[in-house]
């Protein structure tokens, strides 16, 4: 059974959801960061299956947003964790529940 | 491209996802969030887009698992707790993929088979990154630039 | 290779290496080898078992991974991918991870410490090391190395192969990337984290018996790996040196280069003495960084000034300034290593 | 000269308007210049008045006019006049002739009096109105002196304020002429309204031009009877006539001036004035309105006459007379005799005035006293006075020849004769006549023959200032009957414009004969009736006068003024009484009960939205904003700061539009 398209779309589709849980479920700051990193991610997936099994351009560009993508999630990544490190400091706590001093 | 291999690297990626997504030991988790990604890269390694793979892992596993644990180490004193686990989400969890999957097997268009492709070599991806991306190109570089000194001054502002 | 290592520390410390177990202590290695297997397993208590277990693991598969893109000899690349050298970065890079995790999972302060230092250290000096390689891959225009080693054939004037190394910018990027490859593999000057002195084994105190003779494994390989990639870059891998002696089969020449590079890894291990860790961060991100701009810089020079005498001297002019310009900054400042007293408040 | 003072005509009333306002200015100390500036003043406009008469002599039908405009508003653009024609220029001539005796006299009989000089400008303020009213050419600027002139009379009759009889005299005064106005005053708006201008002669246009009387046609005998009824209100003809008999309560020169020359005269003048109106229609020169004319004189005259014989007081038997002359002016009017009228107007002036100052003298003779049963012989005491009244008293009940009251008395009898619609008027009037003869005589025995009773022992003749005007009167009634006579009608050509020619045949007339018998029936009776009066004893001040010893139950009535005014006082006054009860009653309950029901459905609303308002409305935006803080709350909790909460809400919206994509595709 190879691989149709959309077997790689369940795929990232499952890995999206799985980002999400961890986004959702996870109190702790850091695995939002994770679960954030992990949808991306799928979506990159996404993006290098439809460009797999799309037409193929001259400058691959499924492969070029990914790219693009992967870069711009890293420095994401590294400002979200800064931000927990300081969040840290200062509340000493990471639990997500209780830092919602920017509540409505 | 064979199936096999595919379902193998879907099996592990997904479990190591659900583990860096359940596991209550923050550090298991983080390392599993490695070994997912891994995952990743390997399947684009099954889509023949090595470069990409290899910079995911290069990205990912080399710079931001270790990113990861580095806070963990530093948001020590309260990493040992559990924060617990709302159910909620994963409820809505489950609804998104129900609702995606149910969208992709719906249109049938995508169920095609992989047409056959040229080996994309790094030469064309840098081609192409030098021809028509430079533009999103420096704007990336720009962008890193600015999180990484961003980043810096969240954290070394504390310091003093 | 690790008696052999041991002898020649020996030899140059004017004392004999390990010749009692076998004809001169060449069997030692089995020896110890012996010695590890049989040393009971001992896991530290409260140590994170699965990580514990897992570090030495993941540090092994890196390393021989890395050794997969290496070519040996003529067509003798076992593992041809077209970003080859990118994967073995990539594959570099996890082993920050598994020395994190064996600090982690072995749940005590120092080897924690221990694995801190050794993942800073790796990472200011993954920098230097991608980016002297970059001058090389721009030069070659090409990812893998057999497209490398084969832009190395052919002789300029006959007599000197036409190896980067001997082009200014590739001396310099030789160097730096030397360098930062020692300091990849924690070895002599910088083999700060296993410092036997101040924090015993570092991130590999609490292994023993098989697992800790894997570390040891893992980082003879990685110096392989770390020599191999630079012979392959700079040295013209299985190239020979001169046209007379080409009818050798290629790997031979690959693997003289090779232990010539390794008995330079021994002989500086046994003459330089271990840095401190501020220095070493000092030394890449001040020194290092800038230099291997430098090469780019002056391969780009070299490469546009067509390759020929003239580019030559055009990009050594280039190293040769930028060089000065740096050290005159360094020294001026007489902030090479500034020491700072920091009195316990 | 003679076209300068006619463009000037507006000197004459302006001199004494001048006049008074320049005394009133003064204070009451000022006697002797008050009086000197009022004579001057009346003196001055007799001149002007001769003045303007002369050119009205040279051509016969002389009518000069001057209009100007008063003011405008709109379009429209009100225009007044002035007019001489010899009806004016007699009467100027007549008021300012008679106003300066009576001014002098008045000078010697308020001598004592303390508000002289108020009295004086009051009088030449009067004059002045006067003077006005008979030149005006619009029957507007007619009406304004008309209302002047009643308000000077009001008051010189309430002059003694203090006396209570006076200012209710005043004020019945000029209630009753006012009734009388506004009928006046409707005929005038009504003839604007039909002609479209109010000026007599308007070059061709005026209302009383052929041009404007076309456009009355059938509204004019209305419009007539409307203005009449101004005329009978001002004349004291018959319904209107009860506030003259209690004018007397004014000074005597007042009685003279107003009451017996001018004022009264001015309705009949007003008819003469608007008389082309009355005669509009006319078949064989009668009109309906005209009829209404006769009627209402021929009443007026016999009624007066027999209520004057009743009467005690000496000033309202004249009163009477006086209404009952009127009477018979405004029956030769009504018969077509309109200069017959004219003239015995300006003759009865000048004699009813020179008896009324007779009476004056008599009164300040006998120091204040009126009551004719209380004087007598004042023959022997008041020899001037006698002499003056006894031809006033000839002259009043129509002895012809030498007094100018027969002749005119003649004129009007002749003029009756020959009234196609009816004989009756003729015979009623001759009645008249042989009665003002009758109550005269009586006077004249009460007054100054018989024996002096209580009053008159201490008579004296009266100061030359006041005999004076008296004799100057008594010679112009005398004279005056010369250009009267019928042999040489002067003065009846002067009026109606036709040419006289001297002709001593035609002194003898048939009328003659009728109007001698009368009279020395009249006279005979008189004499019979009263010849006991003054002689049975000194003090029959309490006598019963011989008419009522024989006939009581009619003497009564006469004497009663007839009741009239009781009858009024039963109806209208009653009636105005009952309507203003009415209206009074209709006010407090009726409307001010609607309007409290109104109040009160509005308080009703009041409280019924208020109610509405409280629970209702209130309620409701109470619920709302409850509503909307619930909701507020609810809404905030949703921004509760937990990031998954957010990112929760995100996936299920993707959801959610997931799901409406499959459900709309």
């Amino acid at each position: 059974m190879t691989p149709t398209l959309q077997v790689f779309l369940i795929v990232s589709a499952a890995m999206f959801s799985i980002g999400l849980l961890a986004a959702l479920s996870r109190r702790h700051a850091i695995f939002i960061l994770i679960g954030i990193e992990m949808m991306l991610a799928a979506a990159n997936l996404n993006f290098i299956a439809f460009w797999r099994f799309g037409p193929q351009h001259q400058p691959p560009i499924g492969v070029m947003i990914a790219l693009f993508s992967i870069a711009i999630a890293a420095a994401e990544a590294a400002v979200g964790l800064a931000m927990v490190i300081a969040v840290y400091r200062h509340y000493h706590t990471t639990n997500v529940d209780q830092l919602d001093q920017l509540r409505g | 491209m064979n199936g096999a291999a595919f379902v193998i690297i879907a099996i592990c990626t997904l479990a190591a996802a659900l583990a860096a997504a359940t596991l209550p030991n923050l550090m298991h988790a983080a390392l599993s969030f490695a070994v997912a990604f891994v995952g990743i890269a390997a399947f684009f390694f099954l889509l023949g887009a090595e470069f990409v793979g290899l910079a995911l892992v290069f990205i990912y596993v080399g710079a931001v698992a270790v990113l990861i644990v580095f806070t963990i180490l530093l948001t020590r004193r309260d990493a040992g707790k559990d924060h617990g686990f709302n159910w909620g989400g994963a409820i809505v969890a489950l609804a998104v993929f129900g609702g995606l999957t149910w969208a992709i097997l719906k249109t049938q268009s995508l169920a095609m088979l992989a047409p056959h492709m040229a080996t994309l070599t790094v030469k064309r991806i840098g081609t192409a990154l030098m021809t028509t991306y430079v533009w999103p190109l420096q704007c990336v570089g720009l962008l890193l630039t600015a999180a990484l000194i961003g980043a810096l001054i969240l954290v070394l502002e504390e310091k003093r | 290779m690790s008696v052999l290592e041991r002898k020649i520390l020996a030899r140059m410390q004017n004392r004999y290496g390990p010749n009692r177990v076998g004809p001169f202590g060449l069997f030692q290695p089995i020896a110890d080898g012996i010695k590890m297997l049989i040393k009971e397993d001992i896991v530290p208590a409260r140590a994170d078992k699965i990580v514990h277990f897992l570090a030495p693991v993941l540090i092994a598969a890196a390393a021989i991974l890395a050794l997969g893109i290496i070519p040996y000899g003529r067509n003798m690349t076992p593992f041809t991918i077209d970003g080859g050298v990118l994967f073995f970065f990539a594959v570099g890079s996890t082993t920050e991870l598994a020395v994190f995790m064996a600090g982690w999972g072995s749940n005590n302060k120092f080897s924690m410490l221990g694995a801190m230092r050794a993942i800073a250290q790796m990472i200011s000096y993954e920098l230097p090391l991608i980016i002297t390689v970059l001058p090389v891959v721009m030069v070659v225009s090409s990812l893998t190395p057999d497209r490398i080693v084969a832009a190395q054939a052919g002789y300029t004037f006959g007599l000197v192969p036409r190896w980067f190394v001997f082009t200014p910018w590739g001396a310099a990027a030789f160097v730096l990337f030397f360098v930062s490859g020692l300091v990849e593999s924690n070895r002599t000057p910088f083999d700060v984290p296993e410092g036997e002195s101040e924090i015993v084994a570092g991130h590999m105190t609490e292994y023993s018996g098989f697992k800790y003779a894997t570390f040891f494994l893992a980082e003879y390989i990685g110096m392989f790996a770390i020599s191999g990639l630079s012979v392959t870059l700079f040295l013209g891998g299985w190239h020979a040196p001169g046209r007379a002696v080409d009818f050798l089969p290629s790997y031979v020449w690959f693997f003289t280069k090779l232990s010539a590079l390794l008995f330079v890894y021994i002989w500086v291990r046994g003459t330089l003495p271990r840095t401190r860790i501020d220095q070493i961060m000092n030394f890449a991100w001040k020194f290092m960084l800038p230099m291997a701009f430098a090469c780019i810089i002056a391969a780009a020079v070299w490469h546009y000034a067509g390759r020929g005498l003239r580019g030559w001297l055009w990009s050594l002019l280039v190293i040769t300034t930028v060089y000065t310009m740096l050290s005159v900054v360094l020294d001026m400042g007489r902030k090479f290593a500034p020491r700072v007293y920091r009195f316990a408040e | 000269m003679n076209s300068w003072i006619v463009s000037h005509l507006w000197l004459i009333p302006a001199v004494p308007f001048a006049g008074s306002l320049i005394i009133l200015s003064l204070s009451n100390a000022r006697r002797k210049s008050a009086a000197a500036l009022a004579l001057f003043g009346q003196a001055l406009a007799l001149a002007l008045s001769i003045l303007a008469f002369v050119p009205t002599l040279q051509l016969p039908g002389f009518r000069s006019v001057q209009n100007f405009t008063w003011f405008t508003f709109g379009e429209e653009t009100l225009r007044l006049g002035f007019v001489l024609d010899p009806l004016a220029a007699v009467m100027l001539v007549m008021i300012t002739l008679v106003g300066l005796c009576i001014f002098l006299f008045s000078v010697g009989y308020m001598a004592d009096d303390k508000n002289f000089t108020r009295f004086f400008a009051y009088l030449s303020f009067f004059s002045g109105a006067m003077l006005g009213l008979v030149i005006a050419n619009s029957l507007l600027l007619l009406f304004i002196f008309w209302e002047l002139v009643g308000l000077a009379s009001y008051l010189l009759i309430g002059f003694w304020i203090e006396k209570p009889t006076a200012a209710a005299a005043a004020k019945k005064a000029f209630i009753t002429t006012r009734i009388g106005d506004m009928g006046f005053f409707l005929g005038m708006l009504w003839l604007y309204g039909r002609s479209g201008t109010l000026l007599f002669y308007d070059g061709g246009s005026g209302c009383l031009e052929s041009a404007g009387l076309a456009m009355l046609s059938a509204s004019a005998t209305f419009i007539a009877l409307l203005i009449f009824c101004g005329a009978v209100g001002k004349s004291g003809q018959f319904p209107l006539h009860v506030w003259l008999p209690d004018a007397m309560e004014g000074p005597t020169p007042v009685s003279a001036l107003i009451h017996a020359a001018t004022m009264v005269a001015a309705g009949v003048f007003l008819v003469a004035r608007v008389y082309p109106i009355f005669s509009v229609g006319a078949v064989n020169g009668v009109t309906s309105s005209l009829t209404v004319v006769v009627w209402i004189g021929v009443t007026t005259a016999l009624m007066a006459a027999l209520i004057a014989i009743a009467q005690a007081d000496i000033k309202r038997i004249l009163a009477y007379s006086t209404v009952s002359q009127l009477g018979l002016m405004m029956v030769s009017l009504g018969v077509g005799g309109v200069a017959a009228g004219i003239i015995h107007l300006l003759a009865h002036g000048f004699f009813k005035a020179l008896l009324f100052l007779g009476s004056g003298s008599v009164i300040h003779g006998c120091h204040g006293e009126q009551d004719i049963r209380k004087m007598g012989g004042l023959r022997r005491l008041m020899p001037v006075t006698f002499m003056t009244y006894a031809a006033g008293m000839m002259a009043l009940s129509g002895v012809p020849f030498f007094f100018s009251g027969g002749w005119t008395k003649e004129e009007i009898l002749h003029a009756t004769a020959h009234w196609p619609r009816s004989q009756a008027p003729y015979y009623l009037i001759l009645a008249g006549v042989v009665l003002t003869a009758l109550y005269m005589t009586r006077q004249i025995i009460y007054v100054f023959f018989g024996y002096t009773r209580a009053a008159a022992e201490r008579a004296h003749e009266s100061p030359r200032v006041m005999t004076i005007p008296l004799i100057v009167l008594a010679l112009c009634t005398i004279f005056f009957s010369v250009v009267l006579t019928p042999a040489w009608p002067w003065l009846h050509g002067f009026l109606t414009g036709e040419p006289v020619h001297f002709d001593i045949t035609h002194l003898i007339q048939p009328m003659l004969f009728v109007s001698l018998v009368l009279v020395s029936s009249g006279v005979g009776v008189g004499y019979w009736i009263y010849r006991k009066a003054g002689v049975q004893n000194e003090d029959r001040a309490a006598e019963i006068d011989p008419l009522e010893y024989a006939e009581p139950a009619l003497f009564r009535f006469l004497a009663n003024k007839m009741w009239i005014d009781e009858l009024y006082d039963r109806t209208v006054i009653a009636f105005s009484w009952m309507g203003a009860r009415l209206s009074d009653w209709m006010d407090r309950y009726l409307w001010d009960g609607l309007v409290r029901g109104f109040g009160a459905i509005g308080q009703l609303f009041g409280i019924f939205t208020t109610s509405v308002d409280e629970r209702g409305i209130n309620a409701g935006v109470d619920e709302t904003t409850a509503g909307a803080r619930g909701l507020g709350r609810m809404m905030s909790a949703a921004h509760s700061g937990q990031i998954q909460m957010y990112l929760g809400a995100v996936a299920i919206g993707m959801l959610a539009l997931l799901l409406l994509y499959a459900w709309l595709a």
